[in-house]
């Protein structure tokens, strides 16, 4: 760990500096959304100062340089999670809103009545209601694998529900509540193996582990940028070529055409045939820098860092008197979602937050995994590389002390 | 103006806090632990304030004119809060809890409690008291 | 004009600085993005550098700032619009997707086959696309009024294609490629009477005309922060509170639910229903700072300052051998598309570009408009507040040079 | 390495200009207008290079195992442009062509032609030319 600059790392995110109540900021609610080093912060600003202007289409210099830099973060991200080609790579709002494209699209000529469509019990609601909502639509079937106690994916669960009729699954690669990292090569396998389409939710693996989509094999992969430094308002769905010219536009508008006639029209290439309407420019050009901060420093060095804390915060987690952890995979990151006997997550929240410590609290968007644990909410430390074990400590302090009280 | 007393007195009762939010939370904490043992009975749904973090139950009795509030949280600090809102409404009637105009809460430090945020249930709490009150003109 | 401080508002925009190829750049492509004040700038790094964080559902303090600015920002376009109320403001990427948002969701339960929708020739693409993308899968049909010669809608045509199986009007407010501000306020009238849905796409007139959502009556009004001196990636759909209430969402996901149980979901109050996922948070607080920015200026100046500088443009244009405007209402906004004979309008635009001015060149994402012209493009002139009548002279001149060539 | 030469020729060509875009523009719609003369016939669908805003047509002949580009465009610009990649790739053998990689754009100070912008049009013309090239090896 000695190599891992986190005193100059902490010094990059501005918002490390900040008071909160009095207190130092310990922010430890990096699943919601994680801080922005300034780099990031700055090439926003840069693009607005400098070369503000639509894409595409404009022959001036202005739209040219912003084209070029948009065009820049797609091949930058086309790179971090090692797809084929920038045709495989498109832009939106977030990791919903690409579920919500690709159950839109897929709806509209993939599924029948009665075909099936399989989640799990752990997945964030913004892998659940896209496929309810189609599911409904088309009369379809939606079966979710059981999660074990130990809040881990239960395979054979998965391989007894698959059956002729499953069409598509969608699993998430991180859990956001648990920190559980599934097995998602095994099940894209299974899924290949079967002709059924994989979906993989990525908004909290793409920050915290290494992410090769021509590895995992599958069909798409959806993130955030906001969950991965960068700003919000950008995710990208990665979608195999073959899959994604088949598949009719989700959203008509301008950029998204080859040719508009009141007769009919014709739609653009891939993969701006997805990318209808003005793009969210700014933040797409800040995006980049996000994962060009994230290479600087390394994924494996990051790993490596972040693996260590979340051990050191696990053990030191585990001495507070009536702690338990919800979710106890060998294999997850520093994601802890946690009751404590006798204190409701609301009180422990506000009262962390007097201290200046930022922690979710409540069902973290995955309300059915709450119910099969019989929680209506946990409270949740959820670990980033700027995170220190002197921060671990402070926040065990702080829990202890109020315990005390 | 008796309304306008309680809560005065309540501010007054805050100001040795200085704003300190930690130490508003735990007397908050404490105001609710003194509340009036609440009966399990009454914790039905129709009772029920929901905010999105925490429960609320809230019932009353009638006597002459004027309403008596009890009422139970799941979590320590809105039962604090709702022990200042029985504190300001109980023992009202029903026009004098319409005409209450809350004006306390930025005073103590907590102002996070109203506004935009829905992850608390402060107003759907003044709320109930209010439709209570309607609902006895 | 005197009252109006062009110089100092020339100074809140530091891209006007900037040189291009060796000349001060002069900005005309205003209709395809504005330009952002440093206010809009700053406020977003002071977003990312100062509380940054995911909003709605956390009980810390950043949680709490970033909720409350976000939602002020919902106050602020509600009041700008002169909406009833914040449940009528949902946020959106920009107008393509809100007008996306509609067409999917009235789609879903409001349409049946035979059913009539109304554009016009003059939409953008974005307002013809959605249209012909549900038009098929739902089997209506799709009428086009006529533009005339001038550029503008021609109103007889209109109540011509009116019949009792038109169930929907959506119509630009302000044309893109012509600057035509249309009588939305008559044809809305006509469809209220005879209850036809109204959406008034009004990407083009949110920053130079006074929009007033009541007054004007319609159903839906949609805009891009983008085209009124804001950040990319945020837009708003206004829709009547009723409307809204009995609409089916248009993405699932978190935030936009009461509860998930597998068995099935309820949805949140609005406008949280149509805002799955974790919106574009750090654009939208920045939205606000433009929206001030207007306001501190005052709608009414504004105008008057664009209206005199359209009338000398229009004037000094006019002067240049072969010059030909395409549009020519009498009631028009500072939107110049025009041809030159004998110059093709790529060319036009990179000679332009040379000397530092940006124009558009193209279809302007309005092909039907342009077939119905029988053009394949035209370059455009776009003014803005920030503007001047000696951007206008330069341009001017640096055309007839060309001409002289 | 004939073809090398002439790009070197068209760079040297351009140095005079010393980077300035818009002498580099005028001096490129010269280059076109000087293009011979396209046959009117010959602009037919088969023969169109589609850009987004600019429509090139493109022909050739055939002369023992050389191919004689001729082409034209309805921009002056892109006019200028084809003229030079016509200067480069006329009265090569369809081998040499093929083998011919294009790097004067850079260097005369236009890149703006190259890369992403799907706004121009120098990438299906060159795309053309080696398409042509293939087809009659
Ligand atoms: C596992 C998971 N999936 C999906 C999402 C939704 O991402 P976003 O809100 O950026 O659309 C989140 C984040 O909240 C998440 O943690
Ligand atoms: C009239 C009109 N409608 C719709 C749009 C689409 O807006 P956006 O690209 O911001 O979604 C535009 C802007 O290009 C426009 O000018």
């Amino acid at each position: 760990m000695n190599s891992f600059p986190i005193n100059s790392i902490r010094k990059d995110f501005p918002i490390l500096k900040s008071k909160i109540n009095n207190h130092d900021l310990v922010y430890f609610d990096n699943a919601a959304t994680t801080q922005k080093p300034q780099s990031v912060i700055d090439s926003i600003s840069n693009y607005y100062e400098k070369y503000n202007s639509n894409i595409h289409r404009g022959v001036h210099s202005l739209a040219e340089k912003a084209t070029n830099e948009f065009e820049k973060t797609r091949t930058k991200i086309k790179k971090f999670i090692n797809a084929k080609s920038n045709t495989e790579i498109v832009f939106t709002r977030g990791t919903t809103e690409g579920i919500n494209l690709i159950s839109s699209s897929l709806g509209k000529y993939k599924f029948s009545e009665g075909d099936e469509i399989i989640i799990s019990e752990m997945e964030h609601h913004s892998n659940i209601v896209p496929w309810q909502m189609i599911a409904k639509e088309k009369n379809l079937k939606l079966n979710m694998i059981n999660v074990t106690d130990e809040g881990k994916i239960d395979l054979n669960d998965f391989k007894n529900i698959i059956s002729s009729k499953t069409k598509l699954v969608s699993l998430v690669h991180i859990s956001n509540t648990l920190g559980t990292v599934n097995p998602i090569k095994e099940i894209v396998e299974i899924c290949n193996t079967n002709n059924i389409i994989s979906v993989i939710d990525g908004a909290q693996a793409s920050a915290h582990s290494v992410i090769d989509v021509q590895n995992i094999n599958c069909d798409f992969y959806v993130l955030s940028a906001h969950k991965m430094y960068g700003p919000t308002g950008v995710g990208v769905v990665y979608g195999k070529e073959k899959l994604l010219e088949e598949m009719p536009p989700y959203m008509g508008g301008g950029e998204m055409i080859k040719e508009v006639k009141f007769s009919g029209t014709s739609y653009n290439d891939l993969p701006y045939k997805f990318e209808a309407g003005t793009p969210n420019i700014g933040d797409v050009i800040g995006f980049k820098e996000a994962i060009n901060y994230i290479e600087n420093l390394g994924k494996d060095q990051i790993i490596q860092y972040e693996d260590k804390l979340r051990d050191y915060a696990q053990k030191e987690l585990n001495s507070i008197d009536g702690f338990r952890i919800i979710g106890n995979s060998e294999n997850k990151i520093g994601i802890f979602s946690f009751t404590i006997e006798n204190f409701h997550y609301y009180d422990l929240g506000l009262l962390l937050d007097a201290k200046g410590i930022a922690v979710r609290t409540g069902h973290h968007c995955t309300q059915p995994l709450m119910d099969k644990y019989n929680l209506d909410g946990t409270a949740r430390v959820s670990l980033a590389l700027y995170n220190t074990e002197e921060e671990v400590d402070f926040f065990v302090d702080s829990v202890k002390n109020l315990l005390n009280r | 103006m008796k309304e306008m007393s309680i809560q005065k007195e309540i501010i007054d009762d805050f100001k040795v806090l200085d704003g300190d939010l930690e130490m508003t939370l735990n007397y908050l904490m404490e105001l609710g632990e003194k509340l009036d043992v609440f009966n399990e009975k009454d914790k039905k749904e129709e009772n029920i304030v929901k905010g999105c973090q925490s429960k609320v139950w809230l019932t009353y009795k009638k006597s002459e004119d004027k309403l008596f509030f009890s009422g139970d949280s799941n979590t320590a600090i809105t039962k604090g809060l709702l022990s200042l809102l029985i504190r300001i409404f109980s023992g009202k009637s029903c026009k004098e809890i319409l005409d209450t105009k809350l004006f306390f809460i930025g005073d103590i430090g907590l102002n996070r409690f109203i506004g935009t945020q829905r992850s608390n249930g402060l107003e759907s709490m003044e709320n109930k008291f209010r439709i209570i009150a309607l609902s006895n003109k």
